[in-house]
Order: C-alpha cells, then structure tokens, then sequence
C-alpha cells in the first residue's frame, strides 16, 4: 500500500532556531494518524509545512507520491489535501453557507467563474448542504461565521476542511479549547466525516487519540522519536519518558 | 468600488442639463462668467484675476455700464480642471451668462474654445462668446481658431517674434541655452525660438535646448549645472509659476551669470523668488504692459488699482478686453454676441499702455505693442514695485505693433 | 483592496473612446455612439490586465503603494507621448459626428444624460450579477480572510487580479462616458486627483456594502459641486469629513444606517430617537461655531485687508465683529463639551437597544 | 563634462540624503506600527513652513532646533489622537485615516501661508559659495545640508544599537509580530517613534526649505517618491531606504544631465514616421524623463524583486 504523506528529512530553522529537524514521517493511504507530542514539539509546524503554509528549509514532502515541497498552499490544496487550524479561522463576516459554499467551488469545477449565477449551481447546493447537514449547523445557515458559538465554529472549521473532498485531511487539535462534553460529541462527526480518506490529526487530548487513530507518531522537539499503532507507542519507553511520563506525573 | 466613477459621472452630467427657460432674455445686467481657478493650487492666480475683472466691470458701471446694463463678473471656480471647466461653463451658461472669460492654462483654454464652438453649433440664436486673456497656446489662433474665441493676450508664437526682433539689435547676445516646461506652451516656445533666431541671427549658437517636466522640479541645481557647463551667456525660458522661482533660485545658487529673458517672471512669486536670489536686472520679462511703464494713464491706473486691490495689475490686457467688448457693443448698439463679434473682428483700438493695437479678423487675435523689462532696483522714473520687494520693472526695449504681426493658418467658420 | 490609482484605467478608457470616436467619424464606421463606452471598457480592461498582475502580487498597504507608483508612470508617461494623448491640451473629439441612431444627434445634453444613465444602470446590474458568481463570492471570501482561502484551492493573487481587472473595465467604461460627456480628454483624467476623489467617495460611501459606493459618489458630487459655490475653503471641509468618517464611522455612511437595521427590526428603534434629537442641537451648534472659526481664520489669513462682509453657505456676517468671534468661541466650545455629553448619552442608549434587539433574537 | 560629473554627484548624494532624512521614519514607523504614513511628507512640508515662521521670529538656528520638536509632538499627538482611534479598524483605515490628513495638512498650510511659495532664506552665516568647482559655486547651505544629513545618519544609527527603544525598534523591524508582545508600554513606544519619524521629516523639511522651495504643494511633490524609495528599498529595511535614497537621488540627477534619445543614438525617425506616437518615444531625452524614472525603477523591481532591494518581507 502507497503512502499519502511522506516527509524525508525535512528541516526548519527560523533565523539560527532549528524547529524541525530531520523530520521522516510516512502516513498510509486511508489510515487515520495521530500527531501527538508535548508543547513546543513543532506540530503546527509540521502541518504548515505540510500544507505549504510555510516552506521547509531543506528535506521532501511528498503526496500521493508527488513531490510538494515549497509549493504554495492553493496547489496543495488542489493536488487534494486539505488542513484545518487550531486557531479557528473562517470566513467571519460569511454566514456559514456562504463559508461552506466557499469551499467547495473549487472542487465542483467553478473555480474563477464570473459567467455563472453562484445560486443557479445545484451541486454546489447539494454539496454545500450535504456538509451543513454532516457538521450539524443546519439552524444556523444564515448565521455570520463571527456570530457562532466556539465549538460551532470548531465543527464549521471542520467542514470548511472536508468540503473540497480532499482525500489527505489535516486537522489541528480539532477538539482545542473544548469542554470534555464537547470533545465526546465532536469525534464521532470526525471519524465518520473523514472515513475512506486519511486522516493527519495533531490532538492533545489522549482518550481522543487512542480512541481515533490507526496509528501514531511521537515529535519531541523537533524530531519523530517513534511511530506506530498505539499499542506500540503505550508501550513505548522513549515516548513514556519524554511524553507520557510528564503527563503521567 | 468601481462603480463609483460611473454615478459620479451620472449626477455631474444631470447637474450639467441645461434648465430649460431659466436663460431669460430681458436681462438687465450683463453677466460675465469668469473661469478660472479660485481653489486649490492656482487659487491665488486665479483670485487676483477675478478682482482685476470686478474692478474693471466697477470702472465701467460707473460710466454706466454697457449699454446702459450693469456688468458684473460671476466667479466660477475650475479647480484648473478642463472638465469641471466644461462644467462651470454649462452652469454659467444656464444661469444667462452669454460670454465668458479665462485665462490660465491653455489645456481649459482648448477645452472651452471646443465647447464654446460646438455648443454655439448646436444652439443657434443662443451663442456665446470666449474672451481669452492669458492662455497664450498658438494653436487657438491657428488650427483650433474658432469664431466664439477671442484672444488679447499676444500668444506666445508673438511674443518670441518680439523677443528675437528685440535679440536682433543685441550683439552682446551669441550663445542661447533654451529650457521649458515639456507640455505644448514650453514645445511651441522652444521651436519658435529655434527658427527665429536662426533666422534674425544666424550667428548665434544655441548651446542647450532643455524641456522639463512640468511643475513637477523641486531642485533646479541639476538643470543650471548643465547650464553653466554649456557656456551660455543667454538664457530663454516660458517658465512660469514655482518653475521659473526655483529655476532661478538655482541659478543664483551656483552663481550662474547669464541674461534670463522669460515669459513669466512677472507672475505671482516670481518677483519675490528674483529679488531672494539677487540678480539685479538680468531677468527680463515680455509683456503688453507694467507698472512703471512711462505713460501717464496706466500709471494712474495702476495707483487707484493698487490701493484698492492692494495687488500689482498682472493684466493689463484685462484692460483692453473689457473696453474693448465695451466699445464693440456700444458700436454694434447690441449685446447679442455674435453682433458684438462681428463689431470686434478688425477694431482699431487705443491700448491700456499707450499705442495702437488691433484684432485680427482671421483668427481674432489682438495684436499690440510688446514690451521688454527687467526686473532690479529703481530709480525715481520707476514708482512702482513688485510683491513688497523694493525693486521693479524697468524698461528694456519696446517692440512695436507691426513687429509683432505673424501670419496665421486660421480657416474659420463664419455664421 | 486600495488603490491610488483607480484614474489610470478611467483615464485610459476616456482616451480611447475619444481615439475611437473621431477614427469612427473619420471612417464612417457603423458604429452608434453608445456602443463607444464599451471600447473605453475595453482598454480600461487590457491596461488592467497589463498592469494588474505586478500590482495584485500583494494587497493592503503594499498594493496601495504600488497602485500609486503606477499612475505616477502612466499620468508621467502621458506628458511624454503627446501624440497619443495631445500633451496637456488632451484630445476632443465632435460626439454627433459619429453614425446617428432612430435620429439621436447626441448633441443635446439630455439625450447624453440618458445615454449616461442607461449605461450607469447597465454597469451597476452588471456588477451585481457579478457579485453573486462564484468568482464575486471568493472576491469576498479574499476581503474576509485571504489566508484561508489558499486552503480551499484558490490563490489569492488571482483573485485578486480578476477584481482589478474588472474595475478596470468599469472604470474604463466611466472614463469613456466622461469622454463623451465632455468630449475631450486630457491627461487630469489620469491624475492623482480624479484617484483621490474616488476614493473619498468610495470610503465616505462605506466600503463592504454594495450600495456604499453608490451613496458615496452621490454624496461626494454634490458636496464639490454644492461646496465649492458656498465656501472657499470646501477643500478643508472635504478632508475633514473624510477624517472623521474614518475616525468614528469606519463603515462609512451606508455602514451607520445598517447598523439600526438590527434596531428596526427589533422594533427598538424609536428609543433613539429622542436621543438623537437631543445630541443634535449641540452637536449643530459645535460646527456651526467650528465653521464660523474657520471661516474667520480664513478671512484673515486669505484676504486681510479686505471687505470683511463675509458670505459662508450662504449666510453673510462680519468677520471683522468680535461679537462674531465670541460666539463662534462659545458655539464650538460650549457645543462640544455638551455634545460629548449627549454623545455618551446616545453611546448607552444604543447599547440598551441593541441589548434588547439582541434579546428579541433579531440581531444576529 | 567632469566638472558636470562632480556636481551631479554631489547633488545627487545631497538629494538621496534628504529622501532618506523622510524615509527613515517612514520606514521604521512603518515597521511598528505597520501603517505606512501617508502623510509623512505632509510633517515635511509642516517642518518647513514652521522652520520659515520660527525664523522669521528668532532666526533660522533656533528654528532648526524647535520647528522638528513642534512638528514631532504634533506627530506624536496625531498618534495618540487620530492613529490609535483608528487602529482597531485595520491597517487599510490606517492609511486612509493619514490620507486624509495629508489632505487637511496641505489646505491647512495654503489658509495660513498662502498658496505661493514664502520668503524663506538661507541664514546669512551660510550665505556663501563654499567652493568653487570649475567655476561654479558650490552653494555652502548646501554643504550644511549634506552635513546635518549626515551627522543624523550617524546618530539614527547609535541611537539604534544603544538605547532600549532603539533595540525594540530594531526588533520589530524584523520581527513585525513581535511588537504586540512588548507589553503595556507599546503605547509609548508608538508615540515615541511616530513623534520622532515625523520630527526627522521636519528636520528635512527645515534644511530643504531655503534651499528648494516653501510652497504648500512641497509635499505633495515629493510624497510619492517617498513611497517608491520605501519600496524599492524594501518594506521596513533602513539599509534598503538609505540605499534606494542614495540611488533615486544619484539617477535623477544624473538623468538629468544627459541628453542620450533614441534619435541621437539612431539617427532621426523615417520621415513616414515621424508624426506617429512613435516619434515620441524616439526623440524624448533622457533628461525629460528624469522625473519619472524613480517610478521605472518601481515597476523594475516589482518585477524583478518585489520584496525590495534589501526586504526580506513579502508584505
């Protein structure tokens, strides 16, 4: 089986800081993979090298095989894998059809169109409120983005990342900031939004991401010290000593 | 945000729709529209041409008016835009105002002789006339001549012919630089100058041949380094506004010795910007007129105007224009404008300063006596100065009528 | 998206259209006049095509300095060639010249009027329309949050780039119409000044409404046209307008009559009024006293000397009468610090309605 | 034609310098507070006219020193007053809130001073030739003004490396973002740096005005190629600013001085062209479009280096 993401030897530096270093990371094709690793691990980093956010210092990053590394955003997007944030970031003065809607012109086809009535597009419509109907926002159609509740706008930020039906999702720390309650309800919409494509979660929560994931990659500073299903990594040493273990104390 | 333009343009052109009936016909005063800036950059131009004209509208009611109807001068602001030019014309035009006056920038002078033109082609029975005073580009008495324009200011074609026939008697005279604004004014003047001198005074060399954009120099230190390195003894420009003040600042700077003889040193500031930089009479200007040329009326003139206006008379063309249309009318023993035109083409008339002057039938402009002067202290023959400096215009040379008369390629239509 | 340089490609397209009339009147071409503004368009559309690419690679600050280094170049570059744009005299051109349709000269002002109106009417449904296809809703999603838009496959920069490029072709359009209107075109057209108005209007207007700049070019208009004819000064006036509305109504004046929207339909909006009424009065007598000021000021620092009879917006005084001095003193002083009382006062009240609205479920 | 060499050289250094005078404020208060100052020109006309009033009164080295503190508080209180109002809005705001205050500065400075340009002297100490070079004087106010220029330079430059706002300022230079985590004197700081950006204009403005001219539409001619200079050196880069002044002010000058066309260089036009636009561009000098060659350059590097010369930033 083919992999979707793999990462060899990338690096990052900010001026002399090395944030990333020598990163190697394979995600299968369809398998759901967890990022996990204290603060300041360079998770986010990762992601945004991923998704072309930033570019890596040196190293490849392939998808589907392709080689993607210092592209910009948009062509990732379009070679399909889309990411979501963990600061939530949305469209905040659009309601949230109009945000959804946004999200799935590309992948319908209508790209820059201006010959076309935006309205007068039932794909787009049926799409648009397929995905409303999936992330549960369906009373709040009209609603400027701004005006939702957080966890609203998390489940939103969700769906504006599926929308385009990319097969490679990212998602960062879907669950931040969200009460335990709130967590329990959110991944279950997760796991079946994301089924049959793969999954790159970053995620903090731990119940969240032995609940969810195939398999797991452990990144302390700057470095993945270990990979694999959760068992193997429970049973990790390196990663009991330098992650668990804190959580743990 | 691109609709914005399109709205704009929409109101400007209701607000610009003539009002159907307001032109009333028995009128008792006659209206002058005066367009000229009266804001922005060239308001203070501008602001002293419309006192010019109001005294001498005040000066002619108190004889009683034209045809026994007051004058007064309405004061449309132009902004020195040619199209809301067009548009305060329209609003005069509307409000009964059957002749207009203007004089600063030749491109709102093209403008309106066009506007002028077409819309006395499209409203017989209701023309209008345009009395020039200032705008000097030969073009509106040669190709663009129009029967609705008249012109008193010499153009600036005339004022060269004068100049170089002046040029012609100075042997002191042998290397010219010539530098102007680079737009149409400082174009004509340059080649003007070029085929004049070669021809009045083919031994002179002309060393440098400059043009520079317009209004836009704020140090002129490059362009008189340039000078100096050519080794002129001359200098001609049509320079006029900040560009002739900071010319000849520069050149004062570098200690540059050449003769300046301008178009425009006269005009507002530029007295100032001599008298800071020190050149005792090396500056000359050409004009129809000064202050303390010896002639007893104008210098009369002068002092009533200067106590009342508390400025120095930059037109005394305005003069002529003003008793001109006066005696026109009175001899046409009408105000309909085309009556008062056909009254005007070839009038022989007694200018302001002193001489015979008269208006071309062919492509209606006024030719006069030209003067040269320079500009430094005075003596007790010259009474008057210039923007409180101490110093004022001295008589150079005095180019008469019949050396000024240039031909001219004006085809115009008649009514 | 700011630009400094909005008048190149009006400027342009007024060129053009002009260039077009007298080729078509010269030839005898079959072309009515009002088909012209769509040659303006045209070029207003390929010199934004041209141009836009460099100038779209960034937006914000950057761009607006970009944008204005280019109208810089071009309204330079005008001076220069002056074949094609006939130096600062510009190019005229004779509007009836051209082939007559179902008997229209064209010559009468009305009938332009309704030829501008038509084709106002035509750009301003066209917009609309464009507004409501898939490339008008990413252009807001761009305004909204350029960053996320890269992570639903579009590239800002093209996006960016199609916005200015139809701008170009309805400012293309509009140049063309003033051609017409005035038959000539000079190269003020292109200037910093027909820039600057635009976007006065268009902020005053309030930007992120599509009516904003509708409302703005109507205000904008009649207040240089209607200014100019009461005070000197309306340049000072205009600028200080345009102050405050960025200062205290950033959405501009369609942005502070959408903002009772929610109150109106809350049926909350009646308890302001009194409000209003009461902050009025004062907040009237603060400019009132605050133009006498200026108008003085004016007075004496611009025509010393002279008759001090003043006319300002029409109403005559004496600038010279200290008595004038001190109430337009008082008028601005007094004026102000009762007007920041009732201002405050319109300040809580809003809140209290705006609360209720909220609580009505209205404002979302 | 060395004499000529000389002169443009010196004149050429003695504009960038002044361009850079403007620029430096501009570009560091555009890396604090990340609104480019629109009516930074505006302060260096107001330094000029406040220089011309303050000299008529006490003389021209007394106005050297006060016209810049009158100018830099008043920046300073358009910071507090007008800027930080604004800034909640957006950056776009920002700069349309400064747009307009250029434009209420310059008819401001029109009611008081008259729209023509003031008597405004050199002082008399430096009324005098320097030297002369091949026979043109070399005016010594304006030797003064390269000096005054550079001793600033110098004195920026210390000022940065040594004081603890200078450090800050150095920092957000580079790292814009990081301004917002300075704490809660960043107000200060603001107000501070506007203050001082706009008082070097002013300085300009004082050392330019005798020597140039003093006249209500001063800013308005030199503020767009103000931005250029920023740009082309390269959004928040000082070195890039004082590079691109050095370089506009050398090009234009020596644009200036030479008379290359394409005409001189290919002989005249075809006859049959010669009344086509093209005859435009074939006989235009290289000194006629001296002046817009600044914006050339623009377009160049936009092209060819959009972040700038020296600017690491995309935006």
């Amino acid at each position: 089986m083919s992999n979707a993401i793999e990462l060899h030897g990338v690096e990052k530096t900010f001026g002399i800081t090395k944030v990333i270093q020598n990163i190697d990371l394979k995600v299968a094709k369809g398998e759901r993979h967890a990022l996990i690793g204290p603060n300041g691990a360079g998770k986010s980093t990762t992601f945004n090298l991923i998704s072309g956010y930033m570019k890596p210092s040196s190293g490849t990053i392939l998808l589907n095989g392709q080689d993607i590394s210092g592209l910009p955003p948009f062509q990732i997007n379009r070679r399909g894998l889309s990411r979501s944030f963990q600061v939530t970031n949305v469209f905040a003065k659009m309601t949230v059809w109009e945000n959804l809607r946004c999200a799935v012109l590309w992948a319908t086809g209508h790209r820059y169109a201006f010959w076309k009535n935006v309205d007068n597009l039932p794909e787009v419509r049926e799409r648009t409120a397929q995905i409303l109907q999936d992330i549960s926002l369906v009373a709040r159609r009209d609603v400027p983005a701004g005006l939702l509740t957080y966890a609203e706008q998390r489940a939103l930020e969700i769906g504006i990342t599926i929308a385009g039906g990319a097969d490679v999702i990212l998602l960062d720390e879907p669950t931040a900031g969200m009460s335990h309650a709130e967590t329990e309800r959110a991944v279950e919409p997760i796991r079946r939004l994301t089924e049959g494509r793969t999954l790159l979660i970053v995620e903090h929560d731990m119940s969240v991401v032995f609940g969810l994931a195939d398999r797991i990659s452990v990144l302390v500073y700057g470095e993945v010290i270990a990979s694999g299903t959760p068992d193997e990594i429970r049973g990790n040493k390196k990663v009991k000593e330098a992650y668990l273990g804190e959580e743990a104390a | 945000m691109h609709k914005r333009h399109l709205i704009k343009l929409a109101i400007g052109a209701s607000l610009s729709l003539p009002l159907f009936g307001t032109a009333a016909m028995a009128q008792e005063t006659v209206k002058i529209g005066y367009i000229d800036p009266l804001s922005g950059g060239g308001a203070s131009v501008g602001e002293g041409g419309l006192k010019t004209f109001q005294y001498l509208a005040e000066e002619l009611n108190a004889k009683g008016g034209i045809l026994g109807k007051k004058v007064e001068i309405v004061g449309l602001d132009n902004k020195t835009n040619p199209q809301e030019s067009l548009i305060q014309a329209q609003k005069a035009i509307d409000s009964g105002v059957r002749y207009i006056t203007q004089g600063n920038g030749s491109s709102v002078a093209g403008a309106l002789t066009d506007f002028v033109t077409k819309y006395n082609d499209r409203n017989p029975g209701k023309e209008v006339l345009y009395f020039n005073y200032a705008a000097v580009d030969p073009v509106l008495t040669n190709d663009k001549c129009s029967f609705a324009h008249f012109r008193w200011d010499a153009n600036s074609d005339i004022k060269m012919e004068a100049l170089t026939n002046y040029m012609k008697g100075v042997p002191a005279i042998k290397k010219v630089y010539l530098i102007n604004q680079d737009y149409s004014f400082g174009q004509s003047v340059r080649t003007q100058a070029r085929a004049m001198l070669k021809a009045k005074r083919a031994d002179v060399e002309i060393v440098g041949d400059e043009l520079h954009p317009l209004l836009k120099i704020t140090d002129f230190a490059p362009y008189v380094a340039k000078i100096k390195a050519s080794g002129a003894d001359s200098v001609i420009t049509g320079n006029w506004g900040q560009d002739i003040a900071l010319l000849l600042k520069a050149a004062a700077d570098a200690g540059l010795k050449v003769s300046w003889f301008t178009y425009y040193a006269g005009g507002a500031g530029g007295p100032t910007a001599i008298k800071q930089t020190g050149l005792n009479h090396q500056v000359f200007q050409i004009t129809e007129g000064f202050a303390n040329l010896d002639h007893k009326t104008s210098m009369d003139f002068e002092k009533a105007f200067r106590a009342k206006v508390n400025l120095g008379l930059w037109y005394p063309r305005a003069v002529n224009e003003m008793r001109m249309f006066a005696a026109a009318a009175e001899k046409a023993k009408s105000l309909e404008p085309v009556k008062v035109a056909q009254a005007l083409e070839d009038m022989k008339f007694e200018v302001f300063s002193g001489g015979e002057g008269f208006m071309r039938k062919d492509d209606h402009q006024f030719f006069q006596p030209i003067y040269i002067s320079s500009f430094g202290d005075r003596t007790a023959k010259e009474p008057f100065d210039e923007e409180n400096t101490g110093w004022g215009w001295k008589l150079a040379a005095k180019v008469e009528t019949k050396d000024t008369i240039l031909p001219t390629t004006c085809k115009m239509d008649r009514p | 998206m700011l630009s400094f340089g909005h008048a190149v490609y009006y400027g342009l397209g007024g060129f053009l259209a002009i260039h077009a009339i007298n080729i078509i009147a010269r030839n005898k071409f079959a072309i009515p006049l009002p088909l012209v503004p769509l040659i303006g368009g045209m070029a207003g559309l390929i010199f934004a095509m041209l141009l836009g690419w460099v100038s779209t690679k960034r937006s914000g600050t950057a761009f607006a300095m970009i944008s204005l280094g280019l109208a810089e170049l071009v309204a330079s570059s005008a001076l220069i060639l002056r074949t094609f744009f006939g130096g600062e005299a510009g190019v005229s051109a004779n509007r009836t010249k051209v082939l007559r349709l179902f008997d229209w000269s064209f010559g009468p002002q009305i009938q332009i009027y309704y030829l501008v109106a038509a084709w106002t009417l035509i750009a301003v449904i066209a917009m609309y329309a464009l507004t409501r296809t898939p490339l008008g809703r990413m252009c807001n999603a761009v305004r909204d949050n350029p960053e996320r838009v890269q992570f639903v496959g579009y590239d800002p920069h093209v996006i960016r780039y199609f916005a200015f490029c139809f701008a170009g072709f309805f400012a293309g359009i509009a140049g063309a119409l003033a051609a017409i209107n005035f038959e000539i075109a000079n190269s003020a057209y292109l200037g910093a000044v027909q820039s600057g108005t635009v976007l006065f209007a268009t902020y005053i207007g309030g930007v992120g409404f599509f009516i904003g700049p509708i409302v703005g070019a109507i205000f904008v208009t009649l207040l240089s046209l209607g200014l100019s004819d009461l005070t000197q000064v309306w340049q000072l006036y205009f600028g200080l307008i345009f102050i405050a509305v960025v200062l205290f109504a950033p959405g501009g004046l369609t942005g502070l009559l959408m903002m009772h929207w929610p109150l109106i339909k809350a049926g909350t909006l009646g308890r302001m009024i009194p409000a209003y009424l009461i902050a009025f009065v004062p907040t009237l007598a603060m400019l009132v006293g605050f133009i006498l000021c200026v108008e003085v000021i004016v007075f004496h620092m611009v025509h010393a000397g002279g008759d001090s009879h003043i006319k300002a917006f029409g109403i005559p005084f004496d600038a010279e009468n200290r008595g004038v001095w001190g109430i337009a003193t008082v008028l601005l002083i007094g004026g102000f610090f009762i007007a920041r009382m009732t201002w405050k006062m319109i300040a809580a009240r809003w809140d209290d309605a705006l609360n209720e609205a909220r609580a009505k479920g209205v404002a979302a | 034609m060395l004499e000529l060499f000389v002169i443009s050289t010196l004149n050429g250094i003695l504009f960038g310098m002044l361009l850079f005078l403007m620029a430096s404020g501009l570009t560091v208060i555009f890396s604090m507070l990340g609104v480019l100052n629109f009516a930074h020109a505006s302060f260096y006309m107001l330094g000029a006219f406040f220089g011309f009033q303050i000299s008529k009164w006490f003389g021209f080295w007394p106005a050297l020193v006060i016209a810049p503190l009158l100018a830099g508080a008043l920046g300073a209180m358009v910071e507090r007053y007008g800027l930080r109002q604004v800034h909640k809005y957006g950056h776009v705001p920002e700069l349309l809130f400064t747009f307009g205050l250029a434009f209420a500065i310059e008819e401001i400075v029109s009611i008081v001073w008259g729209k023509s340009p003031v008597d405004f002297r050199v002082p008399a100490l430096l009324d005098f030739p320097a030297f002369t070079l091949f026979s043109t004087n070399y005016p010594a106010f304006k030797i003064f003004m390269l000096v005054i220029s550079i001793i600033i330079f110098v004195g920026l430059l210390i000022a940065l490396k040594k004081t603890r706002v200078g450090l800050i300022v150095q920092a957000a230079l580079t790292h814009p973002h990081m301004v917002g985590h300075l704490g809660h004197n960043v107000g200060r700081i603001f107000m501070l740096v506007f203050g001082v950006g706009t008082a070097l204009a002013a300085v300009a403005g004082v050392i330019a005005g005798p020597a140039l001219v003093t006249q209500s539409n001063m800013a308005g001619l030199l503020g767009p190629i103000l931005f250029v200079v920023v740009v082309v050196g390269g959004l928040g880069s000082l070195p890039g600013a004082f590079l691109a002044s050095l370089l506009i002010g050398l090009v234009q000058t020596f644009a200036v001085s030479m008379n290359g066309s394409l005409a001189g260089a290919f002989g005249p036009l075809s006859p049959d062209l010669a009344t086509t636009w093209l005859s435009d561009i074939w006989n235009v000098t290289i000194a006629q479009i001296a002046p817009i060659m600044p914006y050339v350059l623009l377009v160049l590097i936009l092209i060819f280096r959009p972040m700038g010369l020296l600017g690491t930033r995309e935006t």
